[in-house]
């Protein structure tokens, strides 16, 4: 809810300098409200860095928040990871590899009618939990799954 | 110019399943080449899609997400013949935006 | 290969003459390959000519007369070179490192790298790894149902070194016998095996 | 050393009595039990687990990104003569698609040459479009930031047989002394580690660390080797092409390198191709 308000703020704010943009044909109005790349976020190194990066500060664990995702991956290149979210007003989801060098992998807001569900594919480097947490009401709900990385092929 | 995406969006009831492929390295910044080079990040950070104009998902992306990303969503209110733009923009300012019609 | 010039004529005399009583499609093979392949890297165009346990399990499609595999085996198995010290039971730590890998011998491994044993490319070996292969027998508590009397580390250390001895057409590669290994890395597989202490035999 | 040519020698002098030596035919050495019991509960398990997300990833397959580039390359004017690919004849006459990737390899008259699908556009490039063969075969496999205009078409002609039976042609003598050479060359052991392509893909139910192998010598399994490919290959994230497999297969074997679009693989992919025959193929795949 908060990140979205920020992105539709500061999208307002610009108008004038959007407007100008708009006109001269550089920007697609579907950009106009793009998020900023939240880099704090992103680029921390561990799981608790990562929260405060989305602003959250403490998680409950909740089970109408479902996460599909391999047991056992056959390529930690390609994890596809499927997010569910029952919670009502679910308003964003975000994917983390707890032993990636950076957890967080993806952020997902909704709005206009789309539902709190995402499919995304990950890397992984190693055997890791995956969380995912999702906001609802200015509240963090997270749920967690381990998926195993192994080596496959001939590895010659 | 990075390669087109490719945009399904179809509906089935009143949900709409839309499902989008990205073509672009989603290099992490951290492996390194055949020469022991490390090969610098280049990765997709942030994309929006919209349903005529009107944002449905804001999304953000670190450089663990696949090469290629896929992702898949499902919105409320989509009908066959609207519109859905995908726009992604990466680490280095590169662009994309690309459109397809709900089925 | 480890073949000497005259053996390796007497064979393409030999192969070419069979073959060409086969209805040809095997020499016709043999000549395709030997012109479109290359060398790359250490992959020499060499390595497509056959010594006589090659030869002959190509000959048999595997299979072959028993007098003729019994003395190649037995041949293979001469070629077996203990350690001088006698001590055959190595790290099984490092041993499980070498089992782990599968680096070695291909156009993009530099030459003269240590080499991997590809162990768990085909067998399970200890139980803490789940990605292992099952072409070869499950070597899981190997040691615990053997023990590690000299005798078993003779034949655990000659297995590795030259699978040939034992079954002549094993899809085991001759991991000694060609160099790929060296003593000390076949004496720490050995360990990986046997050692009471090693994570195979808990 | 001498001792074992002279045993060697006289080994082979009695084999060459042996009558089965007159036999043409190369069974497999010894047929396996019907279905190999020796899968551990682990392999059931993770294969089961492996199955289910394959087909979640299936349904997005990158490799829709190169079946719309190809097909982009296949209708462009290129080349030094300006002209499109849609000219090409890839078997079933110019400028057929629909149906050419399942029925290749094939003989082709005009090149007078048993041709996979790869071999022959690249030929239609040469010929038609009037780019140089050297050029097409300077840097013929995807890389990090490089996917071949081949691999691209490859991939959009083979998307074009989605659904359709394999239906590779044993007509031609040609196409059939293809078939009997790629057989050989698929049990030839060599190399210092003595494999043939069949060590690995001779068997049932076996498998590579956690990688399910598909014995190749059996027909019912045959189609596991044709289906898929071209495949979007998880490792690295790139798109790959059955003449990229062999390579790649052949380098794992330890041998020295194929050519790129030569005989060798070509009988090879019609020996796998042609045991495939009157299976379904459902288009690129997605590969480990």
């Amino acid at each position: 809810m908060d990140l979205m308000r920020r992105t539709l703020l500061k999208g307002m704010g610009s108008t004038g300098v959007l407007a100008a943009a708009l006109a001269a044909g550089v920007l697609r109005p579907t950009q106009v409200f793009a998020a900023d790349w939240n880099k704090a976020a992103f680029e921390a190194k561990d799981f608790a860095g990562a929260l405060k990066g989305i602003g959250v500060g403490s998680t409950a664990e909740s089970k109408d928040l479902l996460l599909t995702a391999p047991e056992i991956a056959e390529n930690g290149a390609v994890v596809s990871v499927t997010v569910v979210s029952k919670i009502p007003a679910t308003s964003s989801i975000s994917v983390f590899v707890e032993k990636n060098p950076m957890p967080l992998s993806a952020h997902f807001q909704f709005a206009n009618g789309a539902l709190p569900e995402a499919r995304v594919n990950l890397k992984m480097g190693q055997t890791s939990l995956v969380k995912v947490v999702a906001m609802a009401n200015g509240k963090a709900y997270m749920t967690q799954k381990e998926v195993k990385v192994t080596m496959g092929g001939c590895g010659g | 110019m990075a390669d087109p995406m490719k945009i399904r969006a179809t509906v089935s009831g009143d949900v709409c399943d839309i499902k989008v492929l990205m073509s672009h390295p989603m290099e992490t910044g951290q492996r390194k080449d055949s020469d022991g080079k490390i090969v610098p990040a280049h990765f997709i950070q942030t994309f929006t899609i919209a349903v005529n104009g009107k944002t449905v998902v804001d999304g953000g992306c670190g450089p663990s997400v696949s090469r290629n990303p896929v992702f898949g969503f499902k919105a409320k209110g989509p009908k066959a013949g609207d519109k859905v733009t995908v726009t992604w923009t990466d680490n280095l300012g590169d662009k994309r935006s690309d459109e397809a019609t709900v089925a | 290969m480890n073949t000497s010039k005259p053996l390796l004529l007497a064979l393409l005399f030999l192969s070419c003459a069979i073959a060409r009583a086969e209805g040809d499609y095997r020499a016709q093979a043999l000549a395709v390959i030997k012109h479109d392949f290359h060398d790359r890297g250490q992959a020499t165009i060499d390595r497509l000519d056959n010594d006589a346990v090659q030869y002959v399990c190509n000959r048999y499609s595997n299979d072959p007369p028993s007098d003729l595999s019994d003395m190649l085996e037995a041949e293979q198995l001469d070629t077996v070179k203990f350690p001088a010290d006698g001590k055959l039971l190595g790290d099984w730590k490092k041993g499980e490192k070498i089992a782990q890998s599968g680096a070695g011998f291909t156009w993009t491994d530099r030459p003269g790298l240590p080499v991997g044993g590809n162990c768990y490319n085909c067998h399970k070996i200890s139980p803490k790894e789940i990605s292992f292969g099952t072409m070869g027998p499950s070597l899981y508590r190997y040691g615990k149902r053997r023990g590690t009397s000299l005798s078993v580390q003779k034949d655990t250390y000659a297995q590795i070194y030259n699978a040939k001895g034992y079954k002549l057409c094993s899809p085991m590669p001759r991991f000694g016998h060609i160099g790929a290994l060296t003593e000390e890395q076949i004496k720490d597989l050995v360990g990986l095996l046997l050692d009471p202490e090693s994570p195979v035999n808990q | 050393m001498k001792q074992a040519i002279a045993r060697f020698a006289a080994a082979l002098a009695l084999a060459a009595l042996l009558p089965q030596l007159a036999d043409a035919k190369t069974p497999p050495a010894k047929t396996p039990p019907a279905k190999a019991a020796a899968a551990p509960e682990e392999k059931d398990a993770a294969t089961a687990e492996f199955e289910k997300f394959r087909a979640i990833l299936e349904e997005d397959n990158p490799a829709e990104l190169f079946e719309a580039k190809g097909e982009d390359l296949w209708k462009q004017k290129r080349g030094p003569n300006n002209v499109s690919l849609e000219r090409c004849d890839l078997g079933l006459g110019a400028g057929v698609v629909k149906g050419a990737y399942v029925q290749t390899p094939r003989y082709f008259a005009d090149a007078d040459q048993v041709m996979d699908i790869e071999r022959r556009i690249a030929w239609c490039m040469e010929k038609l479009q009037g780019f140089k063969r050297a050029d097409l075969v300077k840097k013929p496999f995807s890389t990090d930031d490089y996917t071949p205009d081949l691999v691209s078409l490859v991939t959009y002609v083979a998307s074009e047989s989605r659904g359709l039976p394999v239906a590779i042609p044993q007509r031609h003598p040609k196409e059939v002394a293809a078939y009997k050479i790629g057989r050989e060359i698929f049990q030839y052991r060599a190399g210092p580690y003595d494999f043939s392509c069949a060590t690995c893909h001779g068997e049932d139910g076996k498998r590579i660390r956690m990688q399910q192998l598909p014995n190749l010598l059996e027909k019912r399994d045959a189609m596991r080797a044709y289906a898929g490919w071209p495949g979007y290959r998880m490792t690295g994230g790139l798109m790959h092409t059955l003449q990229w497999r062999m390579n790649d297969c052949f380098r794992q074997q330890r041998f020295p390198e194929p050519g790129y679009l030569s005989d060798a693989v070509t009988d090879l992919l019609t020996y796998l191709g042609a045991n495939a025959n009157g299976n379904i193929y459902k288009g690129p795949g997605i590969k480990r």
